[in-house]
């Protein structure tokens, strides 16, 4: 895939814990505007792909490429200011915060007043500034319809809508690349066609390229563009969709469909 | 020379005290997340109770220190009880505010009952320092250096094998989830408390026997501070480590001020100095386990 | 494929219902003192069954099970109205400890393992409530990590571990403790395919071999009512139906909205109208 | 007037409450007394007496109050503090009689050009720290000759950080080098009990003969024992708030003994004046049958305010600068009724240092038993260099 | 903590505008408007028209502001809650344990006197850089929490605040070593406030203007990131948060606070020394804050004044007990300088086993109850 229309460029990305080697050598690319899914079995690194990218963690070695700029050794907040957001697999909304202002944060980089003007409200324009933002976060409100727990405590939601809030908090940091941490896990069919539909709006409305770590294959195989595999920290196989459904390799390593091909005859894909 | 080894010795014999008081802290603090500033009372408490066993009732020593323990645990499971239990849930920040108000309290019991002054130990064994290779130690505080060992093995042991040492440091992880293991963690509470003022009483006993009995004790509870945190609040090891530290930099800091610098006041300054310093650099301490980062 | 240790009672499941082991009768609970959020709910669990609870977000299916687990408590919600019958006796508002004590073990929603210690350490915390000795306890965390092969590779502290990771710990600390009743919130999630069809053949197996009730909250319904012999739905704090596994699996409602037409021919997620249907029983 | 406003400054709770608790009772029991038995010539004395703790800003506070109250006089306690208010008390022209005995008190006019600030309106009944460090000096270098020690003695000052402690460092150490001695680097040792081993290392190390101890009580017994543990045979020599009978008892059985300065008869002695001071007592608390120096101390403190009090009130009302006046008016003077308790004293409006004289003690544990014995009394000369200083 | 928001029915808000202002409510926006007029108009009228006080009838008005001690109490009030509204900042918004606040108190303090003293700075300009100052002092010693993380910055302040206060006694060009020094009135355009009247309107002025400041900061961008870094500073920092900027920036911005709250109380009392900045003055500031409620502005007032209050209700109550009969034994008489610290230990214990949440917490439902009465639902 050509430079210029990949938004996203891994090259080579390796992560060790002393003993633990969550991922070797990992190699792949999006496309803006693409819809891509990351899957694969428990600790796989999968999350762990992501924290490389958001800047949670820093790879051992081999580069993260955002936008064509090297992006590997900036701090997860420079890259938020690059237009990377993301959502997290253990909930990490702000509890004692309101939904509101969980979601107000997300603008944070887009908020220009500080703490001289801000505190001086009236005087510095900083009134005017945060109620403009006001009325974009209550367009996102609106557009995830959790408008009825604008005002709730964010701690004290259940899981599904604690999922929604963080992805309302992702979007608010209008970002070109979303990433989000198995979107759908705690939610039943109803729920994640909601999700699904969120997302594929997302994607196609708003223009946001996302990365989608997933379990549910019914969702990933319909909504997603690509899809790659990691398996033990390598990248086992990358294509449509359609293709991973049938790759071997992938069924016995994630899907356990029954029956077992026998190995190597499954590298084409990768 | 002979000056720098006396300190020396000190600082080690006072260190293992400060050891010893810091691990306290950190059987507290593993098993309740707890940063108990009342810590420096029970040294005053177990001191005062066991002198005045001693002084009203002339029995002989091992028993009225026994008692005193006895005592002291008592009191613990009191105070857990009647101030600690109420606040199981709430947020620690508060719970570390009533032990400060504790300390408050007990203090001023304290010297109303008991006053301020120093009063002198009823002899125990010979006070008269023992003469070792012209370096003077008194028997008291080799006694409580074996002690002091002695107790370090044993939480070591506690924590790292023992079923309550797990109930402990799950309690202090998440009382929530605890509960939802069938850990009582009103138990939890009160072990770690009793325990914590028995050994607590035992340094305030030794100390009070070499430097009389007075309100200063409660002083080492804020001494024992930068022990625990050069340490690593989490850690026993570190307690004790932290100790020895800071009782030896104590007295090296009195042998630079009093032979060469003459900036007066070292001696009390410089652990804190040091202190930062460490923090700085190991932000967890020598032994603290970081925290885990991980989303 | 466990070695079926401690051979206990060796019941098929598919007996009978037999006399509940817990019913919780027409509860209500209150968060806050001013939250109500469970209005009037009542469930039967038959010993040696499994029941699923189902519903939407917010539904109120973890405060059923806190409810019944009495961990209620520590987020300041209680049990205004009703009752709560473990084998015949009433443990609503009774201390968490205490119910587990009883026999009551509740695996809790997004994992909740202990983070600063290690597997092996999270396992026999599990198994802290439980008097038949040492050696007992060693076979069982055996029998875990054989279930999980996954763990036994993890040295290193809990709270490093991948979130599938940490929920198979979850279910295996749950195991530790031999509970008569296990209640799981929501135990496929975050979890792999090929591993959610390991976890319910586990669950099935605790059933069949420890004769372990289970009370099961799923958002996977269909997983789910595979694997109970009866069935509630929840919404909005209320159970709104409920019925024996195939009545429920029949039901187009449910198939509708928790099923998803089932199998092959359901509908993708591609082309989803961005209108909702959502039809409310009563 | 029917009755005059006075403040009073206590410490029960603080740092010095070790002596603070005989002191601040002992003035106002008399004071009751003093009410008790027609006041001053019909004016009863409405005082205040509050436990300030030993801390500056709280004693501030309570004067801040006590001067919206129209007080005429006060009675205070620390140096901390009434060095601190020395500007206040010339402002507002309110005489405050201190236990503070600290010499930057003693010159009113800053006719010394060494002082720092002129203190019209502090007075208080005794020698000063300056002077009652001299006389120890003196009775060291005596006390060395007579030994018959060769070579030149060492003195050190030990004492917290403090303006209490420090009040005498400088004066004193001069002095000290003025009679030959060799003068060491002053050791801190807190005013708070605790264990001192380190500072004695210190003080054996650099072979310190005479140590003067500008703390007191608690601190005095921590220092003792921490010593003899460390053995250092050094002289210690505590100020007239250091040593008592209380101290003493509670260093214990000890082969060492401390010399201190008193200015005033003890309990145990048959003064005619002494009638008064158990009349107050017993009007107090008819139980004790003991009372420190500190106690009578007090007593004489507060006749000298109620007699200038009783002059002003013939001179033109009972008001401060009256009132200051009356410390005047008579030379060498005892109150009357504490004949042979009070040491005669002089004020005069060049000079607040009452007096020169200087008793200097030794006090004694032998297996409990406490002997207190006068091994000296020096009158110094009154140097114009030392005034204020 | 939690600040669930209690509205009438009926108190709708039609624009964002209404639902971010300060006061949940129109009412209590003009109650506190209210109060607070009249407070200056009460302690104004006597000023201008001296005597008035003493009128019989009419002057009992004004008695509160006219008895000593009150005043002194609500001019404590202010030059605390100024301090503690700070601590709050760093401790209950951004959830840092700050144990060395009464240092950059005493530095606050210090270094007005100092400025005003040696370079004749006029008072008012010398509290102001005085803040300042303290706000540099306070970056500096904040700048650990850039790697120093909960419990361990706790201590470390700690340790800062034996350091400053060991530095008060060594720096005597700046402090006065441990004699202290003279701090002078505030004047401002010729006028003195050397009477406490004056005094205290011009603190309250202050208090007022730093509170409304605060309330602003906290509902706008760099408010909300404190709150963050609190709550989850992980995702936090994934939101675009700087971390250690903003864990250093609250250190500044309390200790901002303390310096002007120090200040305040230097030129209040005349005099500054160290033994007014202890250790023991930090926790009582961080019982202050607890106390009144963390992460609410107006805790920080509420706590405080509760603080100021409950040694002088517990004075009273020892005097009670020392006038009894059975007060008269000497074991009691001895004992009371202690029963008043013990009560106030105690009464710590006690608010805080029955309102761990904070008195703002309670405010708030009392309010609610009286808004939705009858109708609450
Ligand atoms: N900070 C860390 N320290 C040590 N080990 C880690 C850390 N983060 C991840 N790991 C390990 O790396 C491996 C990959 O973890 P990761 O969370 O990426 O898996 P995953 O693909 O997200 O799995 P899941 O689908 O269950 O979330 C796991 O084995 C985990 O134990
Ligand atoms: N601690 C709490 N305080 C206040 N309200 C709460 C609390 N916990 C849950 N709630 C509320 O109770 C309702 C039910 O929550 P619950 O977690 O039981 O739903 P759930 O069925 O488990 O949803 P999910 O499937 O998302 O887990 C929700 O509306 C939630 O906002
Ligand atoms: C020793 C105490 C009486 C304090 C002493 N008055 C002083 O000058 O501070
Ligand atoms: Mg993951
Ligand atoms: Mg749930």
């Amino acid at each position: 895939m050509s430079e210029e229309t990949a938004i996203l460029e891994v090259r080579g990305v390796s992560l060790q814990f002393g003993g633990v080697r969550a991922l070797s050598d990992v190699t792949f690319s999006v496309a803006r505007g693409d819809l891509f899914a990351i899957i694969g079995p428990n600790g796989a690194g999968k999350t762990s792909m992501m924290n490389c990218i958001s800047g949670r963690y820093t790879p051992t070695s081999g580069r993260v490429v955002f936008k064509g700029r090297d992006v590997t050794g900036l701090k997860p907040n420079q890259r938020a200011e690059l237009g990377i957001g993301r959502t997290f697999q253990n909930l990490a909304l702000f509890g004692h915060m309101s939904v509101l202002d969980n979601i107000m944060v997300g603008r944070h980089h887009l908020v220009k007043n500080n703490f001289l003007n801000g505190a001086l409200y009236w005087l510095g324009g900083a009134q005017k500034e945060e109620l403009d933002h006001r009325r974009a976060v209550e367009d996102i409100i609106d557009f995830l319809e959790i408008t009825h727990i604008r005002k709730a405590m964010a701690g004290t939601l259940s899981y599904g809508l604690r999922k929604r809030v963080e992805l309302a908090r992702a979007i608010a940091l209008r970002p070109d690349l979303i990433l989000l941490d198995e979107p759908m896990a705690g939610m039943n069919l109803e729920e994640k066609e909601d999700m699904a539909r969120f997302i594929i709006d997302l994607n196609e409305e708003w223009g946001i390229t996302v990365i989608m770590i997933e379990h549910d294959m019914g969702v990933v195989m319909d909504i997603s563009h690509r899809v790659a595999v990691l398996d033990f920290g390598q990248k086992i196989a990358e294509g449509l969709p359609a293709e991973i459904m049938s790759n071997p390799r992938v069924k016995t390593a994630y899907l356990g469909e029954d029956d077992d091909t026998p190995a190597g005859t499954d590298e084409e894909v990768a | 020379m002979d000056l720098f080894f006396q300190l020396l010795i000190n600082g080690i014999i006072v260190g293992t005290l400060y050891g010893v008081v810091a691990m306290c802290f950190v059987l507290i603090y593993k098993s309740t997340q707890v940063v108990n500033f009342a810590q420096g009372e029970f040294l005053l408490i177990g001191a005062w109770i066991c002198w005045y066993i001693l002084v009203q009732f002339q029995i002989p020593f091992v028993f009225g220190f026994l008692l005193t323990l006895a005592f002291m645990a008592g009191l613990g499971i009191f105070i857990q009880m009647v101030v600690l239990r109420p606040m199981i849930g709430e947020p620690i920040i508060s719970v570390i505010m009533v032990t400060i108000g504790l300390s408050i309290f007990t203090r001023a019991l304290a010297n109303w009952l008991f006053g301020q002054n120093a009063v002198g130990f009823p002899e125990v064994f010979s006070m008269k320092a023992v003469n070792i290779g012209g370096l003077y130690v008194q028997p008291a505080y080799l006694m409580s250096f074996v002690i002091s060992l002695i107790i370090m093995a044993g939480f070591f042991y506690f924590f790292k094998y023992s079923r309550y040492g797990l109930a402990m440091r799950a309690t202090a992880f998440n009382q929530q989830v605890a509960q939802s293991l069938g850990i009582s963690v009103k138990h939890v509470f009160a072990m770690a408390w009793a325990i914590s003022a028995m050994v607590s009483a035992l340094a305030g006993v030794v100390v009070g026997m070499v430097n009389g009995v007075s309100s200063a004790l409660s002083f080492i509870g804020i001494k024992v501070f930068p022990a625990v945190i050069l340490g690593g609040l989490d850690s026993i090891v570190g307690a004790v480590v932290g100790g020895l530290i800071v009782g030896v930099l104590e007295n090296m800091a009195e042998y630079v001020d009093g032979q060469f610098l003459h900036w007066g006041n070292m001696l009390t300054i410089a652990p804190f100095w040091v202190l930062i310093i460490i923090l700085v650099v190991k932000p967890y301490g020598l032994f603290g386990t970081k925290d885990i980062e991980r989303v | 494929m466990a070695p079926a240790a401690a051979a206990t009672a060796e019941s098929p499941s598919a007996a009978p219902a037999r006399e509940p082991i817990l019913s919780v009768n027409n509860i209500e609970v209150v968060y806050d003192d001013v939250i109500l959020v469970l209005r009037g709910v009542s469930l039967d669990v038959p010993e040696g069954e499994v029941v699923t609870l189902l519903g939407p977000n917010g539904a109120g299916k973890t405060t059923t099970l806190k409810a019944i687990s009495g961990l209620l408590r520590t987020e300041n919600g209680e049990v205004t109205r009703g009752e709560v019958r473990f084998m015949g006796e009433n443990i609503a508002n009774m201390a968490p400890e205490q119910i587990v004590r009883k026999g009551i073990f509740q695996v809790m929603e997004g994992r909740r393992i202990v983070e600063d210690m290690t597997v092996v350490e999270n396992l026999r915390l599990g198994a802290y409530t439980r008097k038949d000795g040492a050696s007992a306890v060693k076979r069982d965390l055996e029998m875990v990590l054989d279930y999980f092969p996954r763990l036994r590779e993890r040295t290193g502290l809990a709270g490093y571990l991948s979130g599938g990771e940490q929920q198979m710990l979850a279910i295996g600390r749950a195991m530790m403790a031999r509970p008569k009743l296990i209640l799981l919130d929501e135990p496929s999630m975050g979890l792999a395919p090929l591993l959610v069809k390991e976890v319910f053949n586990i669950i099935r197996q605790l059933n069949r071999e420890l004769n372990m009730t289970t009370l099961l909250v799923e958002q996977n319904a269909k997983m789910a009512l595979g694997a109970a012999s009866y069935g509630y739905i929840m919404e909005s704090g209320k159970i709104v139906m409920d019925g024996a596994q195939q009545d429920l699996l029949d039901n187009e409602d449910v198939k509708e909205f928790y099923l998803g037409g089932g199998g092959e021919h359901r509908k993708s997620f591609k082309n989803l109208k961005s209108y909702k249907r959502r039809k409310r029983w009563l | 007037q029917e009755s005059v406003f006075v403040g009073h400054l206590m410490d029960i709770t603080g740092a010095t409450g070790f002596v603070g608790k005989f002191y601040g009772p002992a003035v106002r029991d008399a004071v009751t007394y003093i009410n008790a038995n027609g006041g001053v010539d019909g004016t009863m004395i409405d005082m205040d007496s509050v436990d300030y703790a030993y801390e500056i800003p709280r004693a501030i506070q309570f004067y801040k109050k006590w001067t919206q109250q129209d007080m005429v006089a006060m009675q205070g306690w620390g140096t901390g503090d009434t060095e601190a208010l020395i500007s206040f008390v010339a402002k507002d022209e309110i005489p405050v009689w201190s236990a503070s005995y600290s010499g930057h008190l003693t010159d009113p006019t800053g006719k010394n050009p060494d002082t720092k600030k002129p203190a019209p309106y502090n007075f208080f009944y005794g020698p000063s720290y300056s002077d009652g460090c001299r006389a120890l000096a003196q009775w060291a270098m005596e006390d060395w000759e007579a030994k018959g020690g060769e070579g030149t003695p060492k003195f050190v000052h030990t004492g917290d950080n403090h303006p209490y402690p420090n009040a005498p460092k400088e004066a004193c150490a001069a002095y000290a080098e003025e009679l030959g001695f060799e003068v060491l680097n002053p050791v801190v040792v807190s005013l708070k009990p605790g264990d001192f081993k380190a500072q004695c290392l210190t003080i054996k190390e650099n072979g310190a003969n005479y140590a003067y101890i500008g703390n007191l009580g608690p601190s005095v017994v921590s220092l003792f024992k921490s010593c003899d543990t460390v053995g250092t045979d050094v002289q210690f020599m505590a100020n007239i708030w250091g040593g008592d009978h209380k101290t003493m008892e509670a260093i214990g059985d000890t082969d060492r003994n401390l010399i201190f300065v008193a200015a005033n008869a003890f309990w145990g002695s048959d003064a005619p004046g002494m009638e008064t001071v158990r009349a107050i007592s017993e009007m107090a608390d008819p139980d004790v049958d003991f009372r420190t120096h500190h106690y009578i101390r007090g007593i004489c403190t507060a006749y000298y305010m109620k007699e200038a009090m009783a002059w002003a009130k013939a001179n033109g009302g009972i008001t401060g600068p009256n009132i200051k006046q009356g410390m005047y008016a008579r030379e060498d003077w005892v109150p009357e009724g504490l004949e042979g308790v009070c040491i005669p004293s002089t004020w005069t409006a060049e000079d607040h240092r009452g007096t020169m004289t200087v008793n200097v003690y030794r006090g004694t544990n032998v297996e409990g038993d406490i002997g207190i014995e006068r091994v000296a009394q020096t009158t110094l000369p009154r140097r114009d260099d030392w005034l204020g200083w | 903590m939690a600040t669930m928001s209690l509205r009438p029915c009926g108190d709708f808000r039609t624009t964002y505008r209404q639902d971010t202002a300060i006061f949940d409510t129109r009412n209590s926006r003009w109650a506190m408007i209210l109060f607070l007029a009249a407070v200056y108009v009460l302690v104004l009228i006597p000023i201008l028209a001296p005597g008035i006080e003493e009128t019989p009838v009419l002057g009992s008005l004004f008695w509160p502001f006219y008895n000593a001690q009150y005043l002194s109490l609500a001019i404590q009030v202010c030059y605390w809650g100024i301090a503690a509204l700070g601590l709050n900042i760093l401790v209950g918004f951004t959830g840092q344990i700050s144990l060395g606040h009464a240092a950059f108190f005493g530095i606050g303090a210090f270094a007005s006197a100092y400025l005003n003293n040696t370079y004749g700075i006029p008072v008012v300009v010398s509290i102001l850089l005085a803040g300042i100052v303290t706000a540099i002092v306070g970056l500096f010693f904040g700048s650990p929490a850039a790697r120093i993380k909960g419990l361990y910055l706790a201590i470390a302040t700690l340790a800062a605040q034996f350091i400053i206060e060991d530095l008060f006694i060594r720096l005597e060009w700046f402090t006065g070593g441990s004699s202290g020094s003279l701090a002078n009135p505030i004047a401002l355009f010729g006028v003195t406030f050397d009477t406490d009247q004056k005094f205290f309107l011009f603190a309250l002025t202050l208090t007022i203007i730093l509170y409304v400041l605060a309330a602003n900061l906290m509902r706008t961008r760099d408010g909300r990131a404190f709150v963050a870094v609190r709550d989850h500073y992980l995702s936090a920092e994934v939101m675009g948060i700087n971390l250690t900027k903003y864990r250093i920036l609250s250190f500044g911005i309390s200790a901002f606070y303390a310096g002007i709250g120090g200040a305040l109380y230097g030129h209040y009392l005349g005099f500054v020394s160290a033994e007014g900045f202890t250790i023991l003055l930090s926790i009582q500031f961080l019982g202050i804050i607890i106390i009144g409620g963390l992460g609410s502005v107006m805790g920080a007032m509420l706590g405080t004044i509760f603080m100021v209050l409950l040694p002088v209700v517990m004075a009273g109550g020892v005097d009670v007990i020392a006038a009894t009969e059975w007060g008269n034994t000497p074991m009691i008489t001895n004992g009371l300088a202690f029963f008043k610290e013990m009560a106030i230990g105690a009464a710590i214990i006690l608010f805080l086993i029955f309102e761990p949440d904070g008195l703002a917490h309670r405010w708030r439902l009392i309010k609610a109850y009286w808004k939705l009465y009858p109708f609450s639902y």
